[in-house]
């Protein structure tokens, strides 16, 4: 997001952050969701992200959808603005209060219900904006409030708790964004905090839309064998994917720090951002090269045909120009530029009659 | 009928739409405008965009009258599929004037009325050289032959050219006029010229405009302060975000940088366009959308939303025929019960309705002052005839002492002050709670929900605490009656009857209260301004025996309003509807009235 | 006020939801049920999946009153979260049950009430091994306790628990049953049982089920022959389609291949499911989708194209509480107007209001009658109360003599004999033209647009052809006022004053007639069944000097609608409203009505 | 589409098809569209491949949404059953139809607006369900009937007639199809009518969804320099691809016939679809394997790169099982079963409510 420049304390042992803040400040309400839903997870590593970075929470707007993970801005953050908009339709939210106020840090969460049905359209439409937003999409396979009904990035020949198999092709999230001119498109399981938090602190400093699609397990009607959102089965091959050195960044740099070069240099792949931080690869396989979108695709198309779950920061592009920037917009936050800017006055009424004769 | 009259006959061009004949139109238009005569102008147009019948009627009336009327005294029939039936409309006596270059089927000729046979294409092909200059240039030439017979003054349409093509233009200037003249000359020489219909110079326009709703809607968008406008094209909408877009570009560029200070964002649909308005509404800013029925009726669960979360934003619906998508171009009032009852549960939304262009200017303003007063999605209500047709309005002014009325935010300084901040509490009792911009300071922060919460701002599901929010909620929203624009009304003594209207058909209730008054009757007229009704509106019809509703639409939709929200009997409102997608002229009205009051020949019924 | 009263009472269980405790509570209802004695339950839960409080009620009435109490004798609390509230609320003299293996403040305690604290989670452990097994019987322990307390027969209990488990989960069965022995016979052994409120046995329901309205109207789409369903999960409509689904399974596959005979498909979202409703109809299935409050909002667009283009279809709006999001998983009465008038435009719809699972099926099955014979969208009007919980009705019956009403259809050999076919063209006079089904003639193929029409089917952008049309669906929608459903009237004679309903009020308001009338006062009573109004409708309101309209919503919609569909006068109607999300009970309307007639305490609105 | 099973008489000087009507006997209601717009072309080649293929009008049904190109229904097969339904969302209104009478032929037209803006959620449930619809998109690039607003299919740089660019990322039909896993995917040109011919009749006779994406100038608003949806543009670009041999179907042998190797049998590759017709593809690029999916969309990807406009049948999944096959419908259509079949009647009733007590 544009206009946060604050360098972040990072001694580990440090509680508060840049702010004078401890990740407490961060919380939010009591979750009403299922215990271990890894909607919850998710939180947490939201919580850790934007105490990193050291957000204002009153200068971050969450946002979201309808379902049990577009309750999560509810459990995070009390001290920022929540809106808990329609089903479906937060991208376009978003969209409007960002076009009124570029300055905040806008976080969507949303579920793969809301954002791979009867949000598709938005979702899309957002990519193709570039609209300035973490768009965290908390996928489990599954309508989880409306009770375990597939949704559509239900794999093909997952089951339901009975033992239905899905026959629909699944959509990829990540896939779609690729494919749509997304500029930040990442993958990353609720089960692992470690490889999450960096890609949400990289995905909300990105300076355009950052899709996270988050494989999040439902324990309540996605969690059995025969699912391939469950806890066990992205373990299991989210594992091998990891395994084969693919990528994942694993430290975020900003601006303010020298890059610590702790792995071989080789092995790390450094990406700059446009407020100057830094986006670390490690792990990557050889010739992968994270700014380059078809070969993104095809890597990601290559693992899913063996079944992998490829996790990690899978695409960016570091020259991407966010929606203000396509529309030139001015600098300050349009909502409060003083009426003298915005209204032409009686002089240029009068003068503008004369075309009307 | 066409007996001499001056300055008070009306007359229409049926030409082929996507071949020109639009700026010849408008160039005619204008020059009678410039004349100082009062006149208007209608576009009756198909839904296509290129090769199909499309007509452009223009009534000059000196008494200043403005409604559209079904009957014409002179056709321009320059389209060959379409001679029957403007034959067929020209009023007995009256002249047609057509391209002789053809001639035309016998059949087709009425005795009673006058042919009029110029070779337009003949004398473009004997003196313009290229094919496209021929055809645009027959359009033109018809402008002079009008210019002959009505005694449109020539002077005056070389300077509209001139004004047009300036200086760098020069050969489109002169080849435009040189058609004209071709057409002056012939007539002159073939024709007892002027008609018994003509024009003459007045001075009632030097204070007015030409203009379309459409244009000065946008124009007040701007001169509101919006800042965020969301739209999907869509018929008859699309041009008053097209003229919002042009007046950024002049007015809204940073002097500087030349950047914009507005973000105009095409949606990917009506929903995207609502979700925008409504989400930049609640970060700040003026916003607003415009679109038509079918957009409404696809915004219903956002429109829910804002007016439970309670968040500012205007909507533009340019009505057009319905149902479904209907005859998109042409006007109706059909979705007036629609807009104040939008979404699903209990709710009720504000509404504006102006009658005209100036109106359009002004309510766009006021849209966006009720919005932040009353912290909820207003709508103004205009049509394809307000729209996109041209009328003739008093010049737009503009007072430099207006502040927007942002209604009750609490600013950084406000929040400082306080101890804690609720978002949906009710101070000071008026049934509107304060807001805050998000960003704005750490006190101000909340969180903004559709689904059940109460006054503290917090999610519920308890009964309670459910209740004493939607009920505030109708609360407010019925008190900005007394905020909306108050009905105009006009009183004689004694009058039993009242004449209520809205919107467009303002032009011809009017015109028609002439003739309804000439046998002595008196009729008492208010046409509504705004929903939720003001106290005006019951006392003007608690005070009629009989209030007689005109409206444009099937379904009596204002009088259902008028008997759902104010306590008037059911027995004292009648109705008269007129709905066919063509602007409602006097005649209507009249007969209309007549019938309902059993007066005269009941054969024409209020649906014509 | 808790007084010895045999079957005739109501006790409530607080829980929390995700622990099992809802086969708990259907067992109870259940075994109740099959005692013979008149019982309904009420599900009161959170929209949320695990973890929140929820409550089971369960009201026994002797004299077969269904209605929900809002006074209850006995509470089960099991969720500590809840304690405070379920204490306040129960009657004086009522006995709280509690899990007294943890204390319970003695800040919670209440002095005029009885506190049963039976230590169920203790028991639990030391009597079952696994954690889930101690966790889930703790829930049925209590099962136990409330058996003895109320003399729930225990051999029906068993019975039960014997049917659901069959022989192949004799262990679930063993366990279960063990539990509830635990639960009893601790009770028995402290407690003086059975209490003064007391179960005993009858024989009421003999002819009786206990089923909701979702489940019922699920399978009247099965009875009715519908084939198509689309829908988009949202609650409280989602069990509908779960339920036609499981029924489709049972009685809708091909005996030889195992092949479905129907297409249910979970569509992207509401306005796809409407799509596929009106695509399917087109194409000549019966069709159907499923919604709530928001989906209809989202539907309007198809819904007018539906109206105008003429397609049957059928459309479930489980009613929740508004506006927006509002409470998904409260009762509510909000969409009636936005039924009734659902898009832009002019638009009117036929809709049902059943009031009971039993009228869920019969007005299934109606729907698709109607909705053929009349050729346009027909709503049936559902609401969480009335689909979600359970309600004893008589079973369902089905005569084999009915034939599906398709409407006025040419089949392959009507289309043979006929010259031309015009899809729109009203040739018998009764405003319903003639349909065909593509594919099966070759004359029949036609041309379906949701914009301008003309009478011969083609497209049109006149106002006399679009008239015709447009006015004969007026005209079509209003003749099938005398084909909906009649009302329900009982009639005293003498009665000023009538009281008037719709739906899931039915049994609130014929309770509460019985204390109305306790004075000698005469009231009569009208549920209304169907959209348009019938001639009996008018009839009965303009029989009474004041007609008091009882209804779940804040804005009066089914007066409103009255008010404008009927001649009836705006003073002979009064209004009675409940919408806080709960159902409605006898206490309301007997308050609310006394307070419109002046009568005794204004304390308790109408809004409680 | 499973029903269909005529073959076709082809002696080119013949008038008549196989049910004896001519050319003639397809044609519509007169174009009111411009003189010159695409879209009237792709009429043409409607036209021309019902006619050959001896579709019987009244079997077949057309629907569309609201825009110039879904006007197309009513200029082609008078005696068919049209369905112009509203913007956007004819997919659920032929889901429908499909679902109710799978016997019919479905023909669905749109434009470029009406499938990426407000259809395309619809648009790519569809592709999900594999519904058994032909879905042409008359693709130019602008909101034709609403005067030349720019469509989501606009590529970057594109200017509209002011001269105007584009600044966001199309989205592909081709590409979007591709990702969602549809079983057929085309793109053509609306004036190459050789091409475009048998890509029509082999996606009618596809088991599944098949997505068309037809280049159809709009010469009103979007046929100037600087537009790269012009005719001059494609046709430019176009015949590029055509020149590096390129995959384009260019003969569709149907069932009946014998498959004529009049080309080198290294040139030709045949696949065979479900009802037993052969797809044979010409001038492919060597290696190009029109089964293989990703493969297929690392190629368009490529060429995109390049800037060319890659026509041809791009895609074809022999394996395709529609929407009906996937419900495990029956064979009849479902609107036409007898009553009987569909109404338990009194005694199941009384069985069944033994269950509720
Ligand atoms: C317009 C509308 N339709 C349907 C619903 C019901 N609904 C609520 S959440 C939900 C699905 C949520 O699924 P997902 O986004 O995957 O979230 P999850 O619960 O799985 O985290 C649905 C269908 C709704 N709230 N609004
Ligand atoms: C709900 C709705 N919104 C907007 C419109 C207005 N509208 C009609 S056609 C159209 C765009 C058509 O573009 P496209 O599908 O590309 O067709 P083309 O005219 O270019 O062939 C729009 C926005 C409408 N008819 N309905
Ligand atoms: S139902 Fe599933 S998604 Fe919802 S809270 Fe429970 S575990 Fe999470
Ligand atoms: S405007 Fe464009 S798309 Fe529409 S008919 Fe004309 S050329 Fe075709
Ligand atoms: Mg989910
Ligand atoms: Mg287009």
């Amino acid at each position: 997001m544009s206009h946060i420049t604050k360098p972040r304390v990072v001694h580990p042992a440090l509680e508060k952050n840049a702010l004078g803040l401890t990740r407490r400040d961060y919380e939010g309400r009591m979750s009403t969701l299922c215990a271990g839903c890894g909607h919850d997870s998710v939180t947490a590593a939201l919580i850790e992200a934007v105490w990193r970075l050291d957000v204002e929470p009153h200068r971050a707007a969450k946002l979201s959808g309808i379902g049990c993970s577009s309750k999560t801005p509810a459990y995070f953050m009390s001290d920022s603005h929540g809106f808990n908009s329609v089903h479906g339709r937060m991208p376009s939210v978003a969209a409007g209060a960002n076009a009124a106020n570029r300055d905040l840090t806008y976080i969507g969460i949303s579920g793969d219900g809301d954002s791979l049905s009867i949000g598709l359209g938005q979702l899309c439409h957002a990519i193709r904006r570039n609209l300035d937003l973490l768009y965290l999409i908390e996928n489990n396979g599954v309508y989880g409030l409306t009770k375990g009904q597939f949704s559509a990035s239900a794999d093909i020949g997952s089951t339901t708790k009975r033992g239905v198999p899905n026959e629909q092709p699944p959509i990829d999230p990540v896939l779609l964004a690729l494919t749509l001119g997304a500029t930040f498109v990442a993958r990353s399981f609720s089960g692992d905090k470690e490889q999450l938090v960096p890609i949400i602190e990289a995905a909300i400093r990105h300076d355009g839309f950052a899709l996270v699609d988050v494989i999040s397990p439902c324990v309540t009607f996605n969690d059995h064998v025969g699912s391939t959102k469950s806890y066990a089965h992205t373990r299991e091959h989210y594992r091998e994917v990891t395994e084969t050195a693919f990528m994942t960044p694993t430290d975020f740099v900003p601006l303010a720090e020298e890059i610590t070069a702790d792995i071989g240099a080789g092995q790390a792949r450094d990406v700059k951002m446009h407020d100057g931080s830094v986006v670390r690869f490690r792990r990557v396989a050889e010739d992968y090269d994270p700014t380059d979108r078809d070969g993104a695709d095809a890597y990601v198309r290559e693992r899913i045909r063996e079944g992998e779950v490829v996790t990690g920061l899978l695409f960016i592009d570091p020259d991407s120009r966010d929606h203000h920037a396509v529309m030139n917009t001015v600098e300050e936050p349009l909502w409060d530029l003083p009426f003298e800017d915005l209204c032409p006055g009686s002089d240029a009424m009068e003068a503008l009659m004369s075309n009307y004769r | 009928m066409t007996t001499a009259r001056v300055n008070d006959f009306a007359f229409k061009i049926g030409t082929v739409n996507g071949t020109g004949s639009a700026s010849a139109n408008g160039l005619i238009m204008q020059s009678i405008f410039r004349m100082g005569i009062p006149v208007s102008g209608k576009n009756v147009f198909p839904s296509n965009i290129q090769g199909l019948p499309t007509w452009y009627e223009i009534r000059v009336s000196a008494s200043g009258h403005v409604a559209r009327t079904p009957i014409f005294d002179l056709i321009v029939a320059m389209n060959p599929a379409t001679y029957a039936r403007d034959i067929e409309e020209l009023a007995p006596g009256g002249w047609l004037l057509y391209d002789s270059s053809w001639p035309m089927a016998d059949t087709l000729k009425r005795d009673d009325i006058n042919f009029i046979g110029v070779p337009l294409a003949e004398m473009c092909v004997s003196n313009f050289e290229k094919p496209r200059e021929r055809i645009l240039m027959k359009n033109i030439a018809y402008t002079g032959v009008l210019a002959a017979l009505l005694e449109i003054d020539l002077d005056v349409v070389r300077t509209l050219l001139e004004e047009t093509f300036g200086e760098t233009k020069k050969h489109l200037l002169d080849s435009n006029f040189k058609s004209i003249r071709l057409g002056y000359d012939y007539a002159t020489e073939h024709f007892d010229c002027p008609l018994p219909i003509r024009l003459e110079a007045m001075s009632e326009n030097d204070d007015a405009i030409i203009i379309d709703g459409n244009t000065a809607a946008g124009l007040g968008c701007v001169y509101a302060g919006a800042t965020v406008a969301a739209w999907y094209p869509i018929t008859p909408s699309t041009s008053l975000v097209d003229a919002f877009t042009a007046f950024c570009a002049r007015f809204r560029k940073d002097p500087e940088t030349g950047r914009a200070r507005t973000a105009i964002i095409q949606a990917e649909d009506e929903l995207a366009a609502a979700g925008i308005t409504i989400g930049a509404g609640w970060a700040g800013a003026r916003s607003f959308t415009a679109t038509s029925g079918p957009g409404i009726a696809l915004m219903g669960e956002f429109l829910g939303l804002a007016y439970y979360a309670e968040v500012p934003s205007v909507f533009f619906d340019i009505e057009r025929v319905g149902p479904s998508t209907g005859m998109p171009t042409r006007t109706q009032q059909g979705d007036i019960l629609l807009l104040a009852y939008a979404s699903h549960g209990d709710t009720k939304h504000i509404v504006l309705f102006p009658a005209d262009p100036a109106e359009c200017f002004e309510f766009s303003v006021k849209a966006f002052d009720l919005a932040e007063r009353f912290q909820t999605p207003v709508f103004v209500m205009s049509d394809l005839d307000i729209g996109m047709n041209d009328w003739v309005v008093p010049k737009l002014e503009w007072d430099d002492e207006y502040t927007p009325d942002r209604g009750k935010v609490l600013d950084a300084d406000d929040l400082e002050k306080i101890e804690k901040f609720y978002r949906y509490l009710d101070v000071d009792g008026d049934g509107i709670p304060y807001r805050t911009i998000p960003g704005v300071h750490p006190k101000g922060a909340y969180f903004t929900r559709g689904s059940g919460h109460t006054k503290w701002g917090t999610y519920t599901e308890d009964s309670e605490e459910y209740l004493e929010v939607v009920d505030r909620l109708l609360e407010k929203i019925d008190s900005a009656g007394a905020h909306v624009p108050s009905p105009k009304i006009r009183s004689r003594p004694d009058a039993k009857i009242g004449l209520v209207t809205l919107g467009g058909c303002d032009g011809a209730v009017r015109e028609a209260l002439g003739t309804l008054e000439a046998d002595g009757s008196r009729y008492d007229f208010m046409r509504i301004r705004g929903f939720p009704f003001s106290e005006e509106v019951t006392t003007f019809l608690e005070s009629h025996e009989l209030n007689i509703v005109i409206e444009q639409n099937r379904d009596a939709q204002l009088l259902s309003l008028l008997t759902l929200e104010t306590p008037i009997a059911k027995d004292r409102l009648a109705s008269v509807r007129v709905y066919g997608g063509l602007p409602m002229s006097a005649h209507h009205v009249i007969t209309g009235v007549h019938e309902r009051l059993g007066i005269g020949a009941q054969a024409e019924g209020a649906r014509a």
